[in-house]
């Protein structure tokens, strides 16, 4: 029998516990901002966000990283229309049509897709999407399409596992009466599960844009990292996570510190993210 | 009507082979490249600039997937026992939560990194060291266990947990013996997704643990997971075939780590079968 | 009276290994109320779940032998399972309605198959609860979550589900095991009604209520049909002594 | 070869790219990198390669050490990409690399310097595809090393510019190059003087001493001393960092090196604070750092300009490479005049 | 017979803003088998549910008023909400048995409460099977899946797993909805047998059974106790007209 002192005491181990992520962002906030925010403050905020032109280096340094908030924006939305989608879609596959001797072998294989180190992925991008999409577009391949490609295919495992778990997570009778209904396999996957799954496909759907809004390793490979705003698909772009560890290896005094402040608008950015998130999905689970 | 919606089976079809394609398209280009250039001096114990040794790399990956998990595991288990079964679910302090984790789910790599390198590095004055990135990729890994949990929880049956309290069971008991073992694969899914990040991790190691090639004495030391290693042969092109290798490797690795987990999965969320 | 809806010739059936209906034959006829009883366990459920193809979802059940619906058989490689469920509707023993609105619910089924019209919609929505006996106490509700309810009303609002699809054939199973003598006086008018028009097969725990709405009673025991016969004949003078038993308590 | 130029180039702020730009005159009249803005920018040395390796139209340039046959080094000015050419002065793109250590410097660590600087040390350097460098010239500025580092401060003080990449690069070239604190002093006088002088200075200076400098070294003997010696920065350093370590631990078996690799400034802030015994750098440190910290040049790298193996690009002049970074021609038939 | 062993006094209970139980006041004696009956939707179950607190698990719920077990009120700060489920045990309206063993199931509450020693738990296990009048059906599938087995031995199961518990009230929502006859006379023989020892509160839309089996009954309307007196009393004189009506089945 459970005593009461455990119970209560197993009760603060978890509230600790839980309290420990909420830590852990502070800390994480508190060492970033303290980097960052000085220096933005120093540059001014809109000349900072707003001002087009990125030459930390020159004797009379700019530090405007607009090209790079456009460039994160640009090929993150890209990698959402080409990721989400299809990960949905394969999760919806993994969950209700796969068949048996198909899915022995294909949930492990999910899994390791997750596990490849990014940089596999930008070298194989390198090799095989940049000339690909080269041929495809002219310039260098190394562009907005390309990373949002590879981005789209690096976030699939993990919309595909979680997505893949809440759908299974739904009852089987719901699916029972609405084929009992004479609704078809298909009606029944897209109209009765997949909403009940709802709200574990967005946070999958979260997690997967949070991952590509943050790759890094591989997009460096295949964007072509140029500091300027694109007006076209097939230039290259920098995005801010690259901004970073492109330069942070060398850089020093204010440009060091303009990297950090670049890593607190990649920070504001996902709070808006999250924060937008958290309102839609409390919004589309109350009915 | 049953024509007006076939299309959703060839889109989920194709959708789900794509996915599958474009995988084993990967993973035969990694193995292409990578199996050839395989010999035994890599697995010596010892890493040097002429056997380019993974040894030391798999020792420490496999160190740091325990130890992370180790902590990251019941830290964030029991954060999602908290999310489902003992918060107020109408509570201010549960957006706080999901915020915090949905944040720490997007922080970049990059961020992970710089900010490991801050606080354990230099703050703590650990220096480049196991510790270092053990504690930094477990807060990395910690919203992936929690939010996954918190899925696998929010979908057991509310009825079980009924059954279990009218038997006047605590929520300790319902929640070890009646939810958790029904939540189990879930969880484990998380756990797996969990080890895919740390084995497919580099930026964050590389500010944290540092890279150095040499075996693990303790965990004071500095030192490389597969997937640095595989950056530092890649990055000056010295080592491109080798690289391949131990991408080879960690693939291998990975497979083998999956099938373990299931089989431990299976035992624990087995029930009664 | 007389025509044959479903033709059930030696079925068996098995979980697994475990063979749950042993050499069926039954013939269900048309515009007739057909009560399965029997005691828990003697494989009510499982019959009535191979005559619209449910089991097909249990991946390690098996049937054998032959079932037919107007003459054409639904195991048959290409019959339509969906057309064979929207013609053969079904209330499963334990309700199970969607976790979505009260209205959508109902509307699931008229949707699947292609009505799209509001006003028709909010018509059948409003007909099918009235039929089940449950419209006075949503009809404010229509939009509340279908699963937030009693579990007498989530019963009800599976059979209206069901009536919503206007079905050839109804399968019910258990459909007033959760409700109050008045709400089973409504929803046994309901199936007297429903007979005008349409097949009914009920399975009950019920004897009263087998005598009271069935034309025919099927009484199963270990996966046999023992006895399958004019309701009235089953419960006056039934041929078989275990039929006799069962109904009149003295069994087991 | 036809088509439009594909520019590979390396991150703002990489050695490899600093000393590039400087060498080839990629820069503005304040001495401002000016590498066109369309170029593709890869961080690393793969990075680049494969990019080159993968675009028949495009042109990079990368570390000597890590050349292979996957691209082409082109020639300039007809001088090919060797480390004979570089100390024959012949081929002029080639930057130091620097190790940099704070105030208390272990005996493990000074004695491992001491072997990278000896023959022995120097040899490696060699076989790794790099230049060596002189091992007094290197002694003499570690001895002085306070000394030279408050000179540079007063002469930078009193310059215009808040940075002096050319001006830095060129001071620590000639002190590779130099055997005496006196040509230091004369460079030093001519660094406001414009790049294509600089570098002919350059060559200059190198004449003087052409081929290698290996046999003139002293000899490495083991002091049999134990310890732990951190090694951080640099990534282009890295690779002949770790051979140099693994001979010097053989011959001092009690000594272990540990060597992390994650980016010059990374091992200079680390070696600032305490968290390294030699920081590695394939830059020059900026004033603040050198200030703070005493540096060697522990071997040169020559940077290749490449192009795709099958490209029949062959050589190039130094001023079409440098308009084609500046990205004033962009169209292979124009460079190809 | 004179003991009583819950006093509930001004209960009112909301789900959110709906008012489920307006004012409920009652006596339940010790060792006396207590029926509640009413329409569907009525409150029953909400009200059974608040004996034994497990209302404290919807997040929206909320009690107003008094309900004592013994002379304790266990709404109040510090009463163990663990000991009194398992003192007051529970079998619920629709069967829920654990995803475990059938085994598993029935031992689950005995171990729960530190029953280790593996010959004392068979010999509860086989016992409370018996008291179901399952044993027969399932004594050679103990280690199956106890959700693998038909709804009315999922009742039994859950019927075994509330008695292997030993309480000394029992809640049984509906118990017998999904049993044929004889299986629902032995549960009702089984009741009767606890009666002896313990208290037994049942819900049931059973006219007869309630009439058979229980001592006294409540009659429940729309969250209102109508009319709460001997069970003879309430089928052959009730004072209400509403309770007359209801079960003589001329409601509504
Ligand atoms: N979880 C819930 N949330 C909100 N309202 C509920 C919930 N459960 C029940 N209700 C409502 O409370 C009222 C009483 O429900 P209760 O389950 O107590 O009825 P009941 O008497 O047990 O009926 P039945 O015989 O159908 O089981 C009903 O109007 C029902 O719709
Ligand atoms: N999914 C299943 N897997 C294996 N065996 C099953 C399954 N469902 C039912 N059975 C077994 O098949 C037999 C018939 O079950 P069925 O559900 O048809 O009974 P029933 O007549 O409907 O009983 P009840 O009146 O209790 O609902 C039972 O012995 C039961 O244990
Ligand atoms: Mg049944
Ligand atoms: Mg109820």
């Amino acid at each position: 029998m459970q005593s009461n002192f455990t119970e209560t005491f197993m009760k603060y181990v978890f509230i600790v516990c839980a309290s420990l992520s909420i830590l852990s962002i502070i800390l994480i906030f508190y060492f970033i901002f303290e980097g960052g925010v000085p220096f933005i403050l120093e540059e001014g905020i809109g000349n900072f966000i707003f001002n087009e032109v990125w030459r930390p280096t020159a004797s009379n340094p700019s530090f405007g990283i607009l090209p790079m908030v456009v460039g994160s924006l640009v090929v993150t939305a890209g990698a959402i229309i080409i990721g989400v989608p299809i990960g949905v879609l394969s999760s919806i596959f993994m969950a209700f049509y796969c068949p048996d001797w198909l899915y022995k072998f294909a949930k492990p294989a999910i899994n390791l897709m997750a596990s490849i180190p990014s940089i596999v992925y930008g070298y194989f991008a390198l090799r095989l999407f940049v000339p690909f999409f080269r041929d495809l577009m002219g310039g260098t391949g190394m562009n907005i399409v390309t990373a949002s490609t590879l981005l789209g295919i690096m976030i699939l495992p993990t919309i595909i596992g979680l997505s893949e778990a809440s759908l299974r997570a739904v009852p089987k009778e719901y699916y029972s009466a609405s084929v009992g209904l004479g609704a078809d396999h298909d009606r029944s996957v897209m109209r009765v599960m997949l909403p009940a799954a709802k709200s574990g496909i967005l946070s999958a759907i979260i997690l997967g844009i949070g991952r590509a809004i943050g790759e890094t390793m591989a997009v460096i490979l295949v964007t072509g990292n140029q500091p300027a705003i694109p007006n076209d698909l097939n230039q290259g772009v920098r995005t801010l996570t690259t901004n970073i560890v492109l330069e942070m290896g060398y850089a020093s005094g204010r440009h060091r510190e303009a990297l950090i402040a670049t890593a607190v608008v990649l920070f504001i950015f996902i709070i808006i993210l999250n924060t937008t998130f958290l309102f839609v999905k409390n919004r589309g689970g109350n009915d | 009507m049953t024509k007006k919606f076939s299309f959703i089976k060839i889109l989920v079809w194709a959708a789900g082979l794509f996915t599958l394609g474009m995988l084993l398209f990967i993973v035969g280009y990694i193995f292409y490249n990578g199996i050839p250039h395989l010999s035994a001096s890599m697995f010596e114990w010892d890493y040097s600039t002429g056997n380019v040794s993974m040894m030391p790399s798999i020792i420490s990956t496999l160190i740091i997937i325990g130890a992370s998990l180790l902590i990251a595991g019941p830290v964030g288990i029991f954060t999602g026992f908290y999310l489902v079964e003992y918060a107020d679910q109408k509570s201010k302090f549960l957006p706080i939560i999901r915020l915090a984790t949905d944040t720490l789910a997007a922080v970049p790599s990059i961020v992970y990194g710089l900010f490991g390198m801050l606080l354990f590095v230099y703050q703590f004055e650990w220096g480049y060291s196991h510790f270092a990135g053990i504690l930094t990729v477990t807060i990395m890994i910690l919203p992936i266990i929690i939010s996954s949990t918190e899925e696998a929880l929010r979908s057991v049956n509310d009825s079980l947990r009924m059954g279990s309290y009218g038997l006047g069971a605590g929520r300790l008991r319902t929640i070890f013996t009646v939810v958790l073992p029904v939540a189990m694969p879930g969880i484990l899914s998380g756990v797996i997704l969990a080890i895919g990040r740390i084995v497919g991790e580099s930026a964050a190691f590389i500010y944290t643990l540092g890279s150095s090639s040499s075996m693990i004495s303790s965990l004071g030391d500095s030192g490389r997971t597969l997937a640095v290693h595989m950056y530092m042969l890649s990055q000056e092109g010295l080592h491109v075939d080798e690289s391949y290798a131990v991408a080879s490797i960690l693939i291998l690795i990975v497979l083998f780590i999956n099938g373990l987990s299931n089989l431990i999965g299976n035992r624990l969320g087995s029930g009664g079968k | 009276m007389a025509n044959t809806k479903f033709k059930i010739k030696d079925l068996d059936f098995y979980y697994g290994d475990f063979q749950a209906l042993k050499n069926i034959n039954m013939d269900i006829e048309e515009k007739v109320v057909t009560a399965f009883i029997g005691p828990s366990g003697c494989g009510k459920s499982t019959f009535i779940k191979t005559l619209n193809r449910m089991q097909d979802l249990v991946s390690y059940a098996r049937v054998d032998g032959l079932i037919s619906l107007d003459g054409q058989n639904i195991y048959e490689k290409g019959y339509d399972a969906n057309l064979l469920r929207k013609k053969v509707g079904m209330v499963f023993q334990h309700p199970n309605p969607f976790p979505k609105s009260i209205y959508d619910n109902i509307a699931y089924g008229p949707r699947t198959h292609g009505i799209k019209d509001k006003t028709q919609l909010d018509q059948i929505v409003e007909e099918s609860l009235q039929a089940a006996a449950i419209w006075d106490e949503v009809k404010d509700k229509l939009d509340k979550n279908a699963t937030a309810i009693s579990g007498g009303q989530q019963q009800r609002i599976c059979i209206a589900r069901a009536i919503a699809n206007d079905p050839e054939v109804l399968l019910m199973d258990e459909p007033t095991s959760a409700l109050d003598p008045i709400s089973t006086g409504k929803i046994e008018e309901l199936i007297s009604e429903l007979k005008e028009k349409y097949t009914v097969v009920i399975v009950t725990h019920n004897m009263q209520q087998a005598a009271r709405i069935s034309d025919k009673t099927a009484f199963f025991l270990t996966g046999e049909v023992i006895e399958f016969d004019d309701t009235e004949k089953i419960f006056s003078n039934p041929t078989d002594q275990r039929t006799d038993d069962y109904i009149s308590g003295r069994f087991g | 070869q036809e088509g439009t130029i594909n520019v590979v180039s390396r991150e703002d702020g990489s050695g490899t790219r600093g000393a590039f730009v400087e060498i080839v005159g990629v820069v503005d009249e304040n001495d401002d990198d000016m590498t066109t803005t369309s170029a593709a920018i890869q961080n690393g040395t793969n990075g680049v390669m494969q990019t080159v390796a993968g675009d028949p139209n495009a042109i990079g340039y990368i570390s000597l050490g890590s050349l292979d046959d996957t691209v082409k080094a082109v020639t300039v000015d007809g001088a090919e990409a060797t480390p004979e050419a570089i100390n024959a002065g012949e081929y002029p793109i080639a930057r130091p690399f620097v190790v940099a250590w704070g105030e208390d410097q272990s005996d493990v660590s000074a004695d491992f310097l001491t072997f990278i600087h000896s023959q022995e040390g120097q040899t490696i350097v060699e076989e790794e595809g790099y230049i060596a460098v002189d091992a007094s010239a290197s002694a003499e500025d570690e001895e002085s090393s306070e000394e030279a580092s408050s000179e540079e401060t007063t002469e930078e003080a009193s310059s215009e510019e808040t940075t002096e990449e050319p001006a830095e690069g060129e001071e620590s070239a000639g002190a590779e190059e130099a055997a005496s604190e006196e040509e230091t002093t004369e460079e030093e006088a001519s660094s406001e003087e414009t790049t294509e002088e600089e570098s002919a200075t350059e060559e200059e200076s190198t004449e003087e001493e052409s081929g290698s400098v290996v046999a003139s070294l002293p000899s490495y003997e083991a002091a049999g001393l134990e310890g732990t010696i951190e090694v951080v920065g640099s990534t282009s350093v890295t690779p002949v960092m770790e051979v140099l370590a693994e001979e010097y631990m053989a011959l001092n078996p009690d000594v272990t090196i540990n060597i992390t690799s994650n980016g010059s400034s990374a091992g200079i802030e680390a070696a600032t604070g305490g968290a390294a015994d030699l920081g590695m750098s394939s830059r020059e440190l900026t004033e603040d750092e050198a200030a703070a910290l005493n540096q060697a040049n522990i071997a040169l790298d020559g940077i290749a300009v490449v192009v795709h193996p099958e490209s029949t690009v062959e050589d190039l002049s130094l001023e079409t490479i440098r308009s084609i970074f500046l990205g004033e021609v962009t169209e292979w038939e124009e460079a190809a005049q």
